[in-house]
């Protein structure tokens, strides 16, 4: 097996919170284990607060972890701080689209810096025409026209907005792009161009992607493989066909299940009911499904079901599975 | 009550602040203290027995808790210009100041939030623009200025104000029996009307400059945080249930409206306060901020010292009052503690 | 269209709505004007005596009168304007800088240095402001540069608090983190990325706030902290005319009065139109 | 079947700063006893301002240009306040997005659905309170005796939305408006919330408008679909008949935009263009500068309703 290009062992992020209760933690990431092939395209999928958006900043090393290792080529990314890291030449090579195009770039930048920005701090690009080339290829790259180059965010459509984003990040050429729900925020129509231009890029640059999404309808649009977080912990990771045809997890069951879909109209197909269990200080030898799950029983809430492999790239972290 | 408890002790650090700050303040004087209260006769062995004897020539942590000391027992020093301890004299003139200051925040409140509230429902009509212009140019009026202009209105044009001359006229009246301090409820208790009555006239103009400074921004937050929950979802929501627009006003609207406006309370008495100086000043209220000012200009330092202190234990005291109105209010605020 | 061009239509759009923000503009300028040429404006020497002319009312001679040791008021509230509007400015650009700072400090990078500057402002804050700043001169010494410096700290809450919740409300906005994958270490992070965008909302705040300095600092020499007699200002002219309200010698409070009336009013009319320019509901 | 709601050639104007935009023209449609209708349509096509102005709880700085909306047999526009407010909350109801703001911050949960009982239902005083917990059963809200004293910030958007079910069905409506009823809701609860609405109109033959931008959401829950872009309703069909048969081009392609379990992304069309500025003059219709079928008798006025079957029209010259 190659090496992957991005491998991360035991990722977990607690945050301390409120000060009554003493030592109180918030368990974001619990323990994450995750792998990108290079070229690979992976999704991350989970309800809101399962930690994705945590893993998304441990990831692209935002936050620092609490414990737990990041190595990009089998260099390991976490020996130096976040802060540190900013300056190292493997920054170039993460790069994140954010979410909500509207409040990813910076509203006194004109397009043109937005995209120039990362140039002159992590390429040092201090020639004007160098850097005139690079960001018309890359604004080229997105299907940016190039009389909006000039232009600042609020004068853009959400559309344009969300390709600026794209642009910015693909410009130093990275070799993990990190796309946080990058179609959230837009409309159907402007969904499907986005989406198009995300396939034809990585065919063409040959990236790896690592999509974060809460549609999985989305998600299997661009990946081969989907992880399944829930409550700051895998619980299942499978090739996508397979994840869809044959989900091991409860939880990843009743997703599926969940999707809005005309085909099966009036069908009645298993609900799950409720809210999450708490973040803070879980029983470590609880699963977190636990009490939400329909399967569960006695044994989920003494024994915390470890990630075991049920097929060639196929894993779930369930007693029943 | 659990966080009663906790907003309690939530008051601690900001005293120990104010306690920290008086201290230092106490302690940046320029020049010597020691020669200063040794009097201008001193020689330098009388300089160094009052140093010895105020403990200055100690290292100032120790210097920090005798003064923590002196004021567990309540202990805030002589004043120069009275000769008496100043715990006394401020004692004494507080009621006045407080009484001045209540009823300038009730005029204030009174006035403000019907104000703010009708030009909110009523958003760019007439009534709204006055509101806004008429709140504008209240706060844009020092309240000495206002206070000075008040007087020579209603006093010397119009004569129809009694002569600034503070709380009571002495040579027509006799102060009402001490039992709270407060002129009109003593002279309530008393069941003096005349005396009340002429209580009540000396209050009214100082009540009106110093409540004017405070109309402004409980104004301008009342119209905008009533704009604010008027324009809410859960506004919204009441009037697709089809509720009556009384209790929407008032049960959704306004309940809503009135956590901005408790929060600005904190600011409000923090003006109240601090402009109550000035107005006794004016109106030759015997109140303590007319004592500071006296203090002040003869430099009176331990004066000085207990009169900001103890204001700044009042505020804390009213911020807390206003924090806990926050939690009847708002039952978030409860969950938090 | 620029950014420029467009935030000229909005100055265009706040200014031509608000025809009062024009005339508070204008008014504010002729007062600079005053502070800065105040001497070679004012019809007399502001502290020129004439026993032949105490207490005349306001007439061709004198527009405002004169005061009790015959000083044209005129002139002396012209010239007063240099030191009344030098004290607020000087006191609200220095806790503007110093308040951005600190705020920007404690947002951006939380944990200790956000809990030490929130304590020490919070201290401030336990203190009705005005009484702080008496207690300030009082301890340091009655110099106008002390009631700056009162003025300064009694401020500097407003512009850390306001700073500092900007700050903490961006430091998590894609376009900062984004800035922060793009190699910017933390000092370019704020510097470009996040001051620039807070200053807008800062300067409204400062506006807003310039007439509150004024009159924190006319109040303080209206009960006689730090100016001293016979330097015009308009605190203690006030204070200096308040004795002669019972005799009616009303000009010698009302034109100082209404000349710290005026700026305030202009310098709250400014804040209210920068406010609206930039609020984004009108900006459309 | 009898028509619970029916909106005729509906125009509606919001007069601004920046000139009038023509958010709603000549929209038509109607909503059977207990029918479900979806109204489908991306950001800016209208579909919210209908919903609103079907309550009668339209902005400030909107006008009535024509049109009638008439509901049971009241005529909403022509009626006064009083009579709108009481309706609303008896007869008619209406659920909103983001459910956590749309509830009384400061106020329980259980008090706020009997403001709308003592309102609306005529019970006594000391009823009320049994009424209200039975209000939050029906929607199936675990322990409602205890819920009934929660604070909303205290439930999750999920349990707030079903309290918000809880009071707009709390007097039995005719006609129930949701307005993205789930956006922001994660998709587990999105279906959770999705089938009580559905179950709750079947059992009480209640109508009900869904206003989404899902067209996957619609198509699984509601009887007939309602298709608007630009303010206009460009097509109404049943459900089965405008996902297997769009006739308007515009349908088709969001069709083909929208995801499905089935889509690749080769296979995903991006409409070209964008939304006409509303503001401006506009062609008779107004996906014809965006419509790959344009021809010169689309500019020609009046754009007629074509009708395919006695179910299905469409408001396109050309229809597919």
């Amino acid at each position: 097996m190659t090496q992957p290009l991005l491998d991360a062992r035991a990722l977990t992020k607690r945050y301390p919170v409120g000060g009554g209760k003493r030592g109180a933690m918030l368990h974001a990431v619990d323990a994450v284990d995750l792998t990108i092939a290079p070229g690979e395209c992976v999704g991350l999928v989970g309800e809101s607060g399962c930690g994705k958006s945590t893993l998304v900043r441990l990831l692209a090393r935002l936050i620092d972890p609490t414990s737990g290792n990041i190595f990009l080529d089998g260099a390991d990314t976490t020996a130096v701080s976040q802060a540190r890291f900013v300056t190292m030449p493997d920054r170039a090579r993460i790069q994140v689209v954010f979410q909500d195009p509207s409040e990813s770039l910076n509203p006194s930048f004109r397009v043109f810096d937005s995209i120039a920005d990362p140039l002159k701090r992590l390429l040092g690009v201090r020639d004007r025409d160098k850097l005139a080339a690079q960001v018309h290829r890359a604004a080229e790259l997105v299907g940016l026209p190039r009389e909006l180059i000039e232009r600042y965010p609020h004068q853009l459509s959400g559309g344009q907005r969300a390709r600026v984003g794209i642009a910015r990040a693909i410009v130093v050429e990275p070799s993990l792009l990190i796309l946080d729900e990058p179609t959230s925020a837009l409309d159907v129509s402007v969904q499907a161009i986005i989406l198009r231009l995300l396939a034809d890029l990585q065919a063409r640059l040959g990236m790896s992607y690592l999509f974060v999404s809460h549609d999985l309808n989305v998600v299997r649009l661009l990946c081969s493989r989907i992880v399944v977080m829930y409550l700051g912990r895998v619980v299942e990771v499978a090739p996508t066909e397979e994840l869809f045809t044959a989900p091991r997890h409860p939880y990843t069951r009743a997703l599926i299940a969940s999707i809005p879909d005309p085909a099966r109209r009036g069908e009645a197909r298993p609900r799950l009911d409720g809210s999450p269990r708490s973040p803070i200080d879980p029983d470590p030898n609880t699963c977190r499904f636990y009490g939400r799950c329909p399967t569960g029983t006695d044994r989920c809430a003494t024994a915390m079901p470890e990630l075991l492999r049920f097929g060639e790239g196929h894993f779930a972290a369930c007693h029943f599975a | 009550m659990a966080f009663l408890w906790k907003r309690l002790l939530g008051t601690i650090p900001s005293l120990l602040g104010v306690i920290v700050v008086t201290f230092l303040l106490s302690h940046a004087l320029p020049g010597d203290p020691a020669a200063y209260f040794a009097g201008p006769a001193a020689n330098a062995a009388s300089i160094a027995e009052v140093r010895t004897k105020l403990g200055l020539d100690q290292p100032l942590p120790v210097q920090f808790l005798r003064y923590v000391g002196d004021l567990a027992h309540g202990d805030l020093g002589n004043s120069l210009t009275t000769g008496q301890a100043v715990t006394t004299d401020l004692l004494q003139r507080l009621p006045a100041s407080l009484e001045l200051t209540f009823y300038a925040l009730v005029f204030a409140v009174a006035l403000a939030i019907p104000m703010g509230v009708w030009a909110a429902t009523k958003p760019d009509s007439l009534v709204d623009h006055l509101c806004r212009a008429s709140v504008s140019v209240a706060a844009a009026f020092p309240t000495f200025f206002v206070g000075l202009l008040l007087v020579y209105i209603f006093y010397f044009l119009l004569d129809i104000a009694p002569e600034p001359v503070g709380r009571l006229n002495e040579i027509l009246y006799t102060a009402p029996p001490h039992v709270t301090g407060a002129y009109t409820l003593d002279a309530l208790i008393a069941g003096d009307f005349a005396t009340f009555r002429a209580c009540l006239a000396q209050l009214v103009l100082p009540a009106i400059s110093l409540g004017l400074f405070a109309l402004a921004p409980i104004a301008r937050i009342t119209r905008a945080s009533m704009l604010q929950a008027l324009g809410s979802d859960f506004t919204r929501t009441a009037r697709a249930g089809g509720l009556p627009r009384g209790k929407i006003l008032i049960t959704y609207a306004f309940r809503n409206a009135l956590l901005p406006v408790s929060n600005v309370l904190g600011m409000v008495f923090s003006f109240l306060l601090g402009s109550n100086v000035l107005i006794e000043q004016v109106y030759g209220w015997q109140g303590i901020g007319a004592y500071a000012v006296t203090a002040v200009l003869a430099s009176d330092y331990a004066a000085v010292q207990g009169f900001v202190l103890m204001m700044a234990v009042l505020y804390v005291l009213l911020n807390l009052l206003v924090d806990l109105l926050g939690t009847v209010i708002d039952p978030r605020v409860r969950f938090e503690a | 269209m620029s950014r420029a061009a467009t935030l000229g239509r909005n100055i265009g759009h706040a200014f031509g709505e608000n025809r009062l923000t024009l005339v508070a503009v204008a008014i504010l300028l002729v007062l600079l004007v005053c502070a800065a040429f105040g001497t070679a404006l004012a019809p007399y020497d502001p502290l020129m005596t004439d026993s032949t002319a105490k207490m005349s009312p306001p007439s061709g001679l004198h527009l405002f009168g004169t005061d009790a040791l015959g000083r044209d008021i005129l002139s002396r509230v012209v010239v007063a304007a240099r030191l009344d509007l030098g004290m607020a400015i000087s006191a609200v650009v220095l806790s503007f800088v110093l308040g951005l700072a600190l705020g920007a400090v404690a947002g951006y990078f939380g944990g200790w240095a956000d809990r030490i500057i929130g304590r020490l402002m919070d201290t401030i804050m336990a203190f009705p402001l005005f009484v702080l700043a008496m207690g300030i001169v009082a301890a340091l010494g009655n110099s106008v540069l002390n009631i700056i410096l009162a003025t300064m700290i009694i401020n500097l809450p407003f512009y850390c608090r306001f700073a500092r919740g900007e700050v903490n409300v961006r430091r998590e906005m894609g376009y900062v983190e984004a800035a922060r994958m793009g190699g910017n270490r933390a000092l370019p992070v704020l510097v470009n990325h996040i001051i620039p965008n807070i200053l807008p909302a800062m300067m409204v705040q400062a506006s807003l706030n310039m007439g509150w300095a004024i009159l924190n600092a006319a109040g303080l020499s209206f009960i006689g902290l730090g100016v001293r007699p016979p330097t015009p200002e308009w605190g203690i002219m006030v204070s200096e005319g308040a004795s002669f309200i019972i005799s009616g010698e009303w000009w010698t409070f009302v034109f100082p009065g209404a000349a710290l009336v005026l700026a305030v009013f202009c310098f709250n009319l400014l804040g209210d139109g920068l406010r609206d320019l930039l609020d984004p509901r009108r900006r459309v | 079947m009898t028509a619970q709601l029916t909106i005729e050639d509906f125009s509606l104007v919001f007069r601004t700063r920046h000139g009038t935009v023509r958010a709603l023209e000549d929209v038509s449609l109607s909503v059977e006893r207990g029918e479900i209708v979806g109204v489908v349509g991306e950001s800016g096509s209208g579909k919210s301002v209908l919903a609103y102005a079907v309550m009668g709880l339209q902005d400030a700085a909107a006008r009535v240009q024509g049109g009638r909306i008439l509901f049971g047999g009241l005529d909403m526009l022509g009626a006064g306040e009083q009579a709108l407010a009481d309706v609303r909350g008896r007869e008619l109801a209406m659920i909103f997005q983001s459910p956590r703001t749309a509830l009384n911050p400061i106020r329980k949960v259980g008090a706020q659905i009997e403001d709308i009982l003592r309102e609306h239902a005529n019970l006594p005083s000391r009823e009320l309170r049994k009424h209200a917990i039975a209000a939050l059963a029906r929607v199936r809200i675990p322990d409602p005796e205890r819920r009934y004293n929660a604070y909303p910030f205290e439930l999750s958007g999920g349990m707030c939305q079903r309290v918000m079910i809880a009071m707009a069905l709390a007097c039995s409506p005719f006609l129930l408006i949701a307005d993205e009823p789930t956006t922001g809701l994660d998709v587990t609860t999105q279906a959770v919330i999705m089938d009580l609405i559905r179950d709750m109109s079947r059992d009480q033959r209640m109508s009900t408008l869904l206003i989404t931008h899902d067209l996957g959401l619609a198509g699984e829950y509601c009887d007939r679909i309602a298709v608007m872009h630009a303010g206009h309703m460009v097509e109404i069909a049943p459900v089965e008949e405008l996902l297997s048969r769009p006739a308007h081009p515009y349908t088709r392609q969001l069709l083909a935009a929208t995801p499905t379990p089935r889509s690749t992304v080769e296979g995903l069309v991006s409409i070209p263009g964008q939304l006409p500025d509303l503001r401006r003059d506009l062609p008779p219709c107004r996906f014809s500068a965006r419509c790959e079928r344009h021809v010169a008798l689309c500019d020609e006025a009046p754009l007629p309703w074509t009708s395919l079957s006695a179910t299905h029209l469409v408001r396109c010259r050309v229809p597919l």
